[in-house]
């Protein structure tokens, strides 16, 4: 790889995630080494050692590269999404809570209230009588604490700052990862606010799977039935996402024998994720009496699991009113 | 409540049938709500969900999807497939917090004006008592204050 | 799409509009809108003038979109797509807003009126900047024709394309040919022999080289598109495919079973008769009671079946005619005959029909008008009496309930949809009304073509009608299937799906959603298409589509977001 | 209660002058045009109607034939020439016949030649009998006085008994009609106090046929009013100054002065009427059965032997005279007992009548109605 006159500056960082976005970049094994040779890793809170100051300290626009995973659920994630972005001439929605909101996006179908009450009140693994919440403020004797403020809801990233490309996937496929990096490092990147590191059309288009007639009679969960392995497995009646979501992730739940959950988002003209799967699942539903449709729709329990599992707060209407 | 409260609704009409029961309540002057904005499609099958979510972000305080009656639908079976669609995208809307009067289905003929005439009073009447959808003012105040 | 120039004009359509909607008013505020360089409200835009007006503008001040806010689409959409033509504009450049029928017919507050017209303006202009140059394809017209049912209309249009040199299939459900018509006697209101009219035609259409007959047949299926059917017809325990390019539908009707109105006990008095059973009496040239002897009174019942809340809604348009030939029959078998016409409306509408109830008068038929919703009653005759029953009647022309001496009760069964005729309407793809009658494109304007372009329709299956009529209708059609034939290619829609096979994923979603077979499935590319010529553009296929790959033409998502947003 | 229709009634009134009543489609422009046509009396549909299906006793007891006096606009708008005033006009000659008991009516409308052969009958009777009484009481030669061939006190007694005889049936009849449209229906039934109160309406329709005045057409009322004045005068002249009337030669112009003017107003109008039926100058001329015309040619034949006799008198020709005379009662006797119990003369009685009744069905009515409203409300 040609050395670059001058060393990459890139940030890592993380917002409402799990972690899991911080370990594919570890998961892509020695290529993370190149990386380190090429590039300043300025901020990467999974790996290396890093403060707030040590980011408000750079010049605006030093960073070449913010690579953020997670969504913008408090006033903590939203500071340091504004901050980096000031900091970086590239910023990355990293991973589907970034780019689409993910897994916390489920969060927006409940209220904050709702949330807390559930976490830190009524819940099995409380001790009765605790009535513990977490303040955004506290007063102890040596003065005032501040905690972060929990937002009303879930945001994506690029509802909070200019997002310049976004990085699907939860997590995004290693080999992605490369692909992204290797292109910001040659600078031979697509036009801003492209979806990178992923393909044009959906997980279909990579299934190995058969797909002959489109009726289904019943749908599954995947315990349920004994699986066809060489079957399309919306075919077999079990709700995969695959059709829906964008391709680029490797096939990697339909390959498991686990239908596709939906992580990469929405192909790429699809303006409403699970408006999308609730269109195409139910027109292949083989009937045309109205209850026995009820009946048959209703083994789909969680309507939203399957609709937005990682896509809630992209969706259109972003969260329950 | 919502005293003087006009509500916009968006209608998705299927070309064949309602489109043309609602035609034919013009001509014979059946006089209906004014809150009906319809939008004409070629058939209930190209209702797409996401026009119906659209709607609601855009401010539509009611969407009425009508197709052909069970049956009698002009591409055979296009409206099956709206049948089938929208219990799935209720529960959806459901989810959403989306009452449920808001989104409704009526299979209405083109021999239907009157019945379409009373769809629209009614659903305009139903949505009336809702008040407002509060989709637009709670995400444009998701943005205005976390 | 920033440069767009867009021309918006609102139709007064007289006063049906402006007496409602402030037309001005839409036309300054669609003014306001983004491209929209000129918004003028006219008197009658469809007249030439205002057409004329468009055409200018389009090439005076080079519009490339045009909004015309006026009466539905469904009413002159054709005729503004032809001003753009004309003005070189792309036709599918035009998009209309319905504000009179679904606007300022239906609403009488000026201020709400006006806001919707304007709304539904808005919605069309943001909705025309995303529309698209869209081209006619053309296909081959196969001049072969497809008729069902031998019946006295299939039989005329058989023999028009026959003569005309056409290959017709005709497909008869029976075992002879002459349908409901070769059950008749004499016809009314000019009496020619119904068999005279119908054995000339069976002739002439089995003699006809050009004209294949199948006997005891059935079309099993029928594919493909205008132009160029693919039909099975099952016949004689074989299937037989045909190649055609028309359809006509001429499946008749079925004769209302009078057994079902319970108060005349219709198959259990042999007293009590339909209108077809005595026509067969007349054709056998003995009219007899259920006792044999010749009756002293006869009497007809109109409206069996039909106009009746419990049976069919509506008029059955011959018995009322029919019933009067009887009166003429009857006194020329029977002169001293009583012949007793109980109806609930006359309906004589035809040419010699008024003319014929006259000369029913004449020759003494005595008539009598019972309310609609009731049926008359019989009353057993006593001993002394000289007929065989009384029939109680509530004369609505005098209010007196009256008992009518009565041997012999002709019932004027009506017409219904024959059993089948949902069938035959999956079969060739066209819709049935409330009654279970083939809808026509247009009842007005396009009496005998349906929404199924190639697929004709005439005859008693649209709906009760007279022999003239049918026949009107049948030459009519095979008018519409011979000025195809003559172009030898057909204009076809330019509106259809097609898939994007850089976006498609061989998903198969939409593959059997389709009613017409038009999506195929390349499994070596693993991709989708539309075949553009079979697709009907219905967009069940488009909104299934997962991962949005295939465009409805002319209804794409984007032209419907705009008009969402336009008219909210 | 359900009513037995009898297809064959229309054949019968169609001896009785009626035509195309089958032609009648229940329009009802003939009942919209009749100024007369009035709840409850709605016709001529309603009577078209009962014809049509044969409601033989409906029919009987009908009245409205009566309150038309046809004026003939109903048949003149009707668009199926079912001739609805003409059917009402066989209506009234077929009530008459009804109302008769002794048959005799109905014969006569029914067959010409009977009533021809009746007026000859009679006719010969008459002038057998009083040429063979002239004969035996006085000179044929002698027209009044002492010895006068027919002397007028003896033709006098002979006009009363006469008279007396015919009244008789005449008032049978009229009970008849009495029973028929009033006494035999309960719902019809009028208490005395209604009768004589409602009394008035049978001597104002006698003596003006004021309701005739009312039709829309003035001209046909003239005529009959004219004709129907003279005829009563030249009625009560003959029944109480006959001797005054006969006798002469000189004229006595307060009786005689009446007497010219009776009878020239008698032959103008039947002439006129025969004139117009020979024309068929107006609607109500068109149609003309037989009895029409015995009834006119026989009056006019009176009116002018009644002229003849007694200007051959007055101008000393007694022989000519009585000879006049006695032609002049071969025709007056024929006329008078054929027509006033049993033929057209006897709408003088029935016509009034019926407008009595009417009025007294119309009080009956609403007596029934005020009674009755608050019961139907509680049921």
């Amino acid at each position: 790889m040609e050395t670059a006159k001058k060393k990459l500056q890139i940030a890592l960082y993380w917002g409402a995630a799990c972690g899991g976005c911080d370990v594919a970049v570890l998961d892509t094994n020695e290529f993370i080494l190149d990386v380190a040779a090429l590039a300043d890793i300025r901020l990467w809170p999974i790996a290396i050692d890093g403060k707030y100051k040590d980011v408000e300290a750079m010049e605006d626009g030093e960073l070449d590269l913010v690579l953020f995973n997670g969504a913008v659920r408090n006033s903590e994630n939203e500071h340091i999404a504004k901050l980096l972005r000031r900091k970086s001439k590239v910023m990355v929605a990293f991973g589907s809570c970034a780019h689409i909101g993910g897994i916390p996006g489920l969060a927006n179908q409940v209220t904050k209230e709702e949330i807390l009450d559930r976490a830190y009140l009524n819940n099995p693994s409380i001790e009765p009588g605790n009535r513990t919440v977490p303040l955004p403020e506290s007063h102890v004797e040596a003065g005032s604490l501040e905690i972060p403020y929990v937002y009303k809801r879930v945001y994506k990233l690029d509802d909070i700052v200019p997002i310049d490309y976004y990085v699907p996937g939860c997590p995004p496929l290693p080999a992605q990862i490369k692909n992204v990096l290797v292109a910001v490092a040659t600078g031979n990147l697509p036009a801003r606010g492209s979806v990178v590191g992923a393909g044009h059309r959906t997980v279909c288009d990579d299934c190995k799977r058969t797909r002959n007639e489109r009726k289904i009679k019943k749908f599954y969960r995947p315990w349920q039935i004994i699986q066809q392995p060489d079957t399309c497995l919306l075919e077999q009646g079990i709700v995969c996402a695959g059709s829906a979501t964008r391709s680029g992730c490797g096939v990697r739940c339909p390959n498991s024998n686990m239908p596709c959950r939906g992580c990469y988002g929405p192909a790429p003209n699809v303006k409403d994720q699970g408006a999308k799967i609730v269109s195409a699942v139910a027109s292949i539903v083989d009937s045309k009496d109205p209850a026995e449709i009820d009946r048959i729709l209703e083994d789909i329990p969680d309507i939203m699991g399957y609709a937005y599992r990682f896509g809630l707060a992209a969706s259109m209407l972003q969260r329950r009113i | 409540m919502a005293n003087g409260f006009e509500p916009k609704i968006v209608g998705f009409l299927c070309n064949w049938c309602s489109y043309t029961g609602a035609d034919l309540a013009g001509t014979s002057r059946i006089k209906y709500a004014t809150n009906l904005r319809v939008i004409r499609t070629m058939c209930s099958a190209r209702i797409d969900p996401t026009f119906i979510l659209k709607a609601l972000l855009e401010g539509a305080d009611g969407v009425l999807i009508c197709g052909c009656h069970p049956g009698d639908c002009h591409y055979v079976e296009g409206n099956y497939k709206a049948m089938r669609r929208f219990p799935l995208l209720k529960r959806l809307l459901d989810a959403y917090g989306i009452e449920n009067e808001r989104v409704q289905l009526e299979w209405v003929s083109a021999s239907e004006g009157r019945r379409f005439a009373e769809v629209v009073d009614r659903m305009t009447e139903q949505i009336k008592a809702l008040g407002p959808c509060k989709v637009r003012t709670a995400l444009d105040f998701d943005m205005a204050e976390r | 799409m920033d440069n767009q120039k867009i021309g918006v004009y609102v139709c007064n359509c007289g006063t049906n509009i402006k007496k409602v909607v402030d037309c001005d008013e839409v036309a300054a505020k669609a003014l306001e809108q983004d491209g929209v360089v000129c918004a003028k409200s006219y008197k009658y835009m469809c007249s030439n003038p205002g057409q004329e007006m468009i055409i200018k503008d389009i090439k005076e001040q080079g519009l490339d979109r045009v909004v015309v806010s006026a009466c539905s689409p469904r009413m002159h959409e054709a005729t503004f797509r032809g001003a753009l033509a004309k003005a070189g504009l792309n036709p599918y450049f035009l998009e209309m807003a319905n504000i009179r029928e679904q606007c300022s017919w239906v609403h009488v507050d000026p201020r709400a009126a006006t806001d919707k017209a304007s709304d539904l303006t808005r919605g069309a202009v943001r909705r025309v900047v995303h529309h698209e140059a869209l081209e006619k394809r053309f296909v081959d017209m196969c001049p072969a024709t497809l008729v069902i049912g031998g019946g006295i209309t299939g039989l005329t249009a058989a023999l028009e394309l026959a003569e005309s040199g056409n290959q017709v299939y005709l497909v008869e459900q029976s075992d002879r040919l002459g349908g409901n018509l070769a059950n008749v006697d004499l016809t009314a209101p000019y009496l020619d022999s119904a068999r005279d009219l119908i054995r000339e035609r069976i002739l002439r259409a089995t003699r006809n080289p050009n004209i294949t007959v199948f006997m005891n047949a059935k079309v099993e299926s029928l594919d493909g598109y205008v132009g160029n059917f693919r039909a099975r017809i099952a016949a004689d325990g074989e299937t037989v495919p045909v190649e055609i390019g028309s359809v006509v539908v001429a499946t008749g009707y079925k004769p209302f079973d009078a057994s079902r109105v319970k108060a005349f006990g219709h198959g259990t008095n042999p007293n009590v008769i339909t209108s077809f059973e005595f026509e067969a009496m007349l054709r056998k040239g003995r009219i007899v009671t259920g006792q044999g002897r010749p009756p002293r009174y006869v009497t007809v019942i109109h409206c069996v079946g039909s106009r009746s809340e419990e049976f069919h809604p509506y008029c059955s348009r011959v018995c009322c005619m029919t019933a009067l030939k009887y009166g003429q029959e009857i006194k020329a078998a029977l002169p001293d005959a009583f012949v007793y016409d109980l109806y609930i409306d006359m309906h004589a509408f035809g040419k010699g029909c008024e003319d014929f109830y006259k000369q029913a008068s004449e020759i003494r038929t005595i008539f009598m008008m019972f309310q609609k919703n009731t049926a008359p009653q019989i009353v057993a005759a006593g001993p002394k009496d000289d007929c065989e029953m009384f029939l109680r009647v509530d004369d609505k022309l005098s209010g007196e309930e009256v008992d009518i001496p009565t041997d012999l009760i002709v019932l004027m069964v009506g017409m219904e949809a024959r059993e089948d005729s949902g069938e035959v309407a999956r079969l060739v793809n066209i819709s049935r009304d409330k009654d279970g009658w083939f809808i026509e494109s247009h009842p007005k304007l396009d009496p005998v073509a349906t929404t199924t372009d190639g697929v004709y329709i005439a005859g008693c299956c649209q709906s009760p009608k007279d022999i003239n009529e049918s026949v009107a209708q049948a030459r009519a059609a095979t008018a519409r299937i011979m000025a195809k034939i003559a172009k030898g290619r057909i204009e076809v829609d330019a509106v259809f799906a097609e898939v994007n096979q850089d976006d498609c994923s061989g998903c198969r979603v939409c593959n059997d959603l389709c009613p017409y077979g038009a999506i195929d499935f390349d499994p070596e590319a693993k991709r989708s298409n539309v075949i553009s010529a079979m697709c009907k553009a219905c967009g069940a296929c488009v909104t299934a589509c997962p991962s949005a790959a295939i465009k409805g033409r002319h209804f794409t998502d984007e032209q419907i977001f705009a008009q969402i947003e336009g008219v909210l | 209660m359900a009513v037995q229709a009898d297809p064959r009634l229309v054949a019968e009134l169609e001896t009785y002058g009626a035509q195309d009543v089958l032609k009648c489609y229940h329009c009802g422009n003939c009942t919209a045009v009749c100024p007369f046509s009035k709840e409850p009396f709605i016709f001529p549909r309603k009577s078209m109607r009962y014809l049509q299906m044969g409601l033989r006793e409906k029919l009987k007891a009908n009245l409205e034939p009566w309150l038309c006096y046809y004026c003939g606009e109903c048949s003149e708008q009707c668009p199926r020439e079912a001739e609805p005033g003409e059917t009402m006009m066989s209506m009234r000659r077929w009530l008459t016949a009804q109302y008769d008991f002794t048959g005799i009516s109905n014969l006569l409308y029914r067959s010409w030649w009977a009533e021809l052969a009746g007026i000859l009958l009679i006719a010969l009777a008459t002038g057998f009998g009083f040429w063979k009484f002239g004969t035996s009481v006085g000179d044929i030669h002698v027209y009044d006085g002492p010895n006068a061939f027919l002397p007028s006190s003896a033709i006098h007694a002979f006009d009363w008994t006469m008279a007396t005889i015919l009244g008789t049936f005449l008032l049978v009849n009229c009970v008849r009609m009495w029973w028929m449209t009033m006494g035999k229906d309960p719902r019809t039934r009028a208490t005395p106090g209604m009768y004589v109160h409602r009394l008035g309406q049978l001597l104002l329709h006698f003596f003006t046929q004021k309701r005739y005045s009312e039709c829309d057409k003035k001209a046909p009322w003239r005529l009959h009013i004219v004709l129907m004045l003279s005829y009563v005068t030249m009625l009560v002249l003959i029944m109480f100054f006959l001797p005054v009337v006969q006798a002469g030669p000189a004229i006595n112009w307060w009786a005689h002065a009446l007497g010219y003017a009776a009878s020239a107003g008698l032959i103008v109008t039947v002439a006129m009427a025969l004139v117009g039926r020979i024309r068929k100058s107006q609607t109500h001329y068109k149609h003309s059965h037989e009895t029409d015309w015995i009834f006119l040619a026989m009056l006019l034949y009176v009116a002018v032997t009644g002229v003849l006799q007694h200007a051959l008198h007055r101008l000393g020709h007694p022989y000519a005279a009585n000879i006049t005379y006695l032609a002049h009662l071969m025709g007056v006797v024929p006329m008078l007992v054929l027509e006033v119990p049993f033929s057209k003369w006897a709408h003088m009685c029935y016509r009034p009548l019926a407008m009595y009744f009417a009025a007294l069905q119309i009080d009956v009515m609403e007596a029934r109605e005020a009674g009755a409203v608050p019961e139907t409300r509680t049921a």
